[in-house]
């Protein structure tokens, strides 16, 4: 059974790895390592989402399903709950998390938000969840550093959601540290 | 013995009085055969047991030795068959390593501790206490500080006395014993009779009087019985 | 009863970390300087002691004092090396030392993916998180007394 | 009742899962960006190296152990205390050299690989390389340069999986430059 420290310091060095800024590739260098980072945590949530019993992905309702990403998915992966879900009903939700295990080491409040690496530029090869980070990227607003650590979950929310039968758009912001809001979107086919 | 030496120290931090207890520094002594499973090297004129080898040693002593072997005895070659070697040298004249590279000499009789100090180290040391001492009043964050008068490790305990003239009193002792203070000052009152009263004594230079040497060893002994709070306790 | 400051240095003698409380006097010389000075005293301390000693150390040095200061000392295999300087009446702290390691510096400098290795430590979280541990001390006294 | 039951094991199985299989997708990704093997081997060992530099000191801070004086407390340590606080497994030491500077970690199963199969087309791959670096990064930081690497690998039809650890020397401390 491995301990999660594992996977945090295996995540630390994949984003270290596969995210590294580089001035020469201009905008569109970045975007695609974080899109690496989003398919890792796609697949990865897909996998994930594959080892439960069938019972379980029986989910007929939207909200069974985001209530066990808030619940059983993100205990397993970071042992607590999710601190908030909020719906319009119409297949937006937003994830709240206060305490976001892959960020409490970082802060608390403004420290690490000032460095934004800012792009400008639409997102040329979508992966096959595209993420808020894609979209704000685009718009040219300034990303916070601590968000490239949200994306693997991102993904890995995005792939969850795919297994049990849903195709959905998930984004994420951090306002303060350690709290961050994931934004999912049920996309109707 | 619970305390293990004394050292004099004088103002320009130059060692003029020494003595130490005998006690064997947690030593072990085993016999081997040939080829010896130890690795050995040479390091600062000694012939120490390599790191990640100390237990690497089969047959011989049974297990209730071996832990003993390893988890006392430093890494210091210090006698062969019975007999201290100098340094990497044996007795009569040999290197260490060689002599234990040739079959022709086994079974041999090895003694490992820790290594025994040099004067050499032991003046080093003591000039090396005499900076840390200044340092420690330097970097202290209160005003008036004197220098390190009580220094603590897992297995001995320092002690400092500073006299006004820039003396310097260090006991090194078991952490337990008890009483070092009184001692301390006991061994100045020794050395205020019988050196600096002394005609024949130069001051700074190295104490070499039998009356203080008498009395010093008197001192400790009562300090000893009187202050210790033994093994058994 | 009180804390003076505290020093936190990794095995090459960086200077990590620097906290001070209650402190009467300075050293006199530039922090930079302070620093090395502190890490080469305790460098040479450990390689006093280690000659000294007549038995093989486990734990090593552990603490020094002075006619007005307490030094504590803890080191990590990984030569994280962690130095409190209190008044005379605290007693062994190696617990809280420790502490200071593996929850603050382990948890918060380690784990940050933020925070770089083998440099003065920048994360705002740790040097709150451990001012405010140190003020909560038993030993720890608002005034300095 | 049983639903809870059934949600508790579930939530185990998918937090240890969790890292086998971001390890996972962690190694096809890099199978995707390098040409060849050799590089993604270069890679997951720079990678375990980052990662055991760091991992050292959370083991030290949870695990109390102090100072190894021997290379042989340093395998029983790593068997024994490490393997098992993180992958849950102990893998048997074997093999020791008549020196004491080498020594094999046997591990029965490796959680890494359950349910991977390696590719015909990636027969030099060490999948597991990462560990390797995490062992030689973590040793790095307690003063042991160390040589670990797989000689046998499940993956590729051996029985077991085997480590070997070989060690390389001593790293003294040195005092800081400009210091006397």
């Amino acid at each position: 059974m491995a301990d999660a420290v594992l996977f945090e310091f295996l995540h630390t060095e994949m984003v270290t790895e596969l995210w590294a800024p580089d001035p020469d590739a201009g905008s569109g260098g970045k975007k695609k390592s974080l899109s690496v980072l989003e398919g890792l945590g796609f697949r990865v949530g897909q996998a994930l989402g594959e080892r439960l019993p069938r019972e379980t992905l029986a989910f007929r309702e939207e909200l069974d399903a985001l209530k066990f990403l808030c619940k059983d998915l993100w205990a397993a992966m970071f042992q607590k709950h999710m601190d908030g879900l909020r719906t319009n009903h119409q297949g937006t939700y937003v994830l709240q998390d206060n305490s976001f295990p892959l960020l409490v080491t970082m802060g608390s409040g403004s420290q690490y938000l000032e460095e934004a690496p800012k792009v400008s530029g639409m997102v040329q090869d979508m992966p096959i969840c595209p993420t808020l980070l894609g979209l704000s990227w685009g718009s040219g607003l300034a990303s916070p550093l601590p968000t490239v650590f949200l994306a693997f979950t991102c993904g890995l929310l995005c792939g969850a959601l795919h297994t049990l039968g849903f195709q959905s758009l998930v984004t994420a912001s951090v306002a303060a540290l350690p709290a961050c809001r994931f934004q999912v979107v049920i996309q109707k086919s | 013995m619970a305390i293990f030496s004394v050292y004099v120290v004088n103002k320009a931090g130059g060692l003029i009085y020494q003595w130490d207890s005998y006690s064997p520094r947690a030593e072990a002594e085993k016999t081997f055969s040939y080829p010896l499973d130890l690795l050995l090297k040479l390091h600062d004129e000694r012939v120490l047991v390599a790191f990640g080898q100390r237990d690497g040693i089969r047959g011989g002593l049974g297990s209730g030795a071996e832990p003993a072997l390893r988890k006392r005895a430093g890494g210091s070659v210090l006698a062969i068959n019975g007999m201290d070697v100098n340094g990497k040298y044996t007795a009569d004249g040999k290197e260490v390593l060689e002599y234990l590279g040739n079959s022709a000499n086994y079974p041999v009789s090895i003694r490992f501790g820790r290594p025994r100090l040099t004067s050499n180290e032991k003046l080093m040391l003591a000039s090396m206490f005499h900076s840390l001492f200044a340092i420690g009043s330097q970097l202290s964050p209160e005003q008036g500080s004197s220098g390190i008068e009580m220094l603590e490790t897992d297995t001995f305990k320092l002690h400092c006395f500073q006299t006004l003239t820039g003396i310097k009193f260090v006991v090194l002792a078991d952490p337990r014993q008890a009483g070092i203070d009184s001692l301390l000052r006991k061994i100045y009152e020794i050395y205020s009779d019988f050196a600096l009263k002394n005609p024949f004594y130069s001051l700074e230079m190295p104490i070499r009087c039998e009356l203080f040497d008498q009395n010093l060893k008197l001192a400790l002994e009562v300090a000893e019985k009187a202050g210790t709070f033994g093994p058994g306790s | 009863m009180t804390v003076h400051n505290l020093y936190l240095f990794d095995r090459n003698g960086v200077c990590l970390h620097y906290s001070e409380w209650h402190r009467k006097k300075q050293a006199g010389i530039p922090k930079e300087e302070e620093y090395k000075l502190m890490y080469g005293m305790l460098f040479s301390i450990r390689s006093f002691v280690s000659k000294m000693s007549p038995l093989d150390m486990k734990d090593g040095f552990l603490s020094f004092q002075t006619s007005r200061y307490k030094l504590h000392y803890y080191e990590t295999p990984t030569g994280i090396k962690v130095v409190m300087n209190t008044d005379l009446g605290v007693g062994p702290i190696r617990d809280v030392l420790h502490h200071i390691y593996s929850a603050l510096y382990v948890e918060l400098v380690v784990k940050n993916p933020l925070c770089p290795l083998g440099q003065t430590v920048q994360s705002e979280l740790f040097r709150s998180r451990l001012d405010s541990y140190v003020r909560s001390l038993p030993f720890f006294s608002a005034r300095a007394g | 009742m049983s639903r809870q039951a059934n949600r508790g094991t579930e939530s185990k199985k998918m937090s240890s899962e969790l890292f086998t299989l971001t390890y996972g997708a962690l190694v096809t990704q890099l199978c995707k960006d390098y040409e060849n093997d050799e590089d993604v081997n270069k890679q997951l060992d720079r990678m375990g190296y980052n990662i055991g530099v760091r991992l050292i000191e959370d083991f030290l801070a949870r695990s109390n152990v102090g100072r190894c004086h021997d290379f042989r407390e340093t395998a029983d340590v790593i068997a024994k205390v490490a393997f098992k606080m993180y992958l849950g497994i102990t893998p048997s030491i074997t093999n020791w050299s008549p020196a004491g500077d080498e020594f094999s970690l046997i591990l029965e199963n490796n959680p890494l690989v359950d349910f991977v199969e390696l590719p015909d087309s990636h027969s030099s791959l060490i999948y597991s390389n990462l560990l390797c670096g995490v062992l030689r990064g973590a040793l790095e930081m307690v003063q042991m340069a160390v040589e670990a690497k797989f000689v046998q690998d499940t993956l590729k039809g051996d029985g077991v999986t085997e480590i070997r650890m070989r060690f390389i020397r001593r790293i003294e401390d040195n005092l800081p430059a400009g210091e006397e």
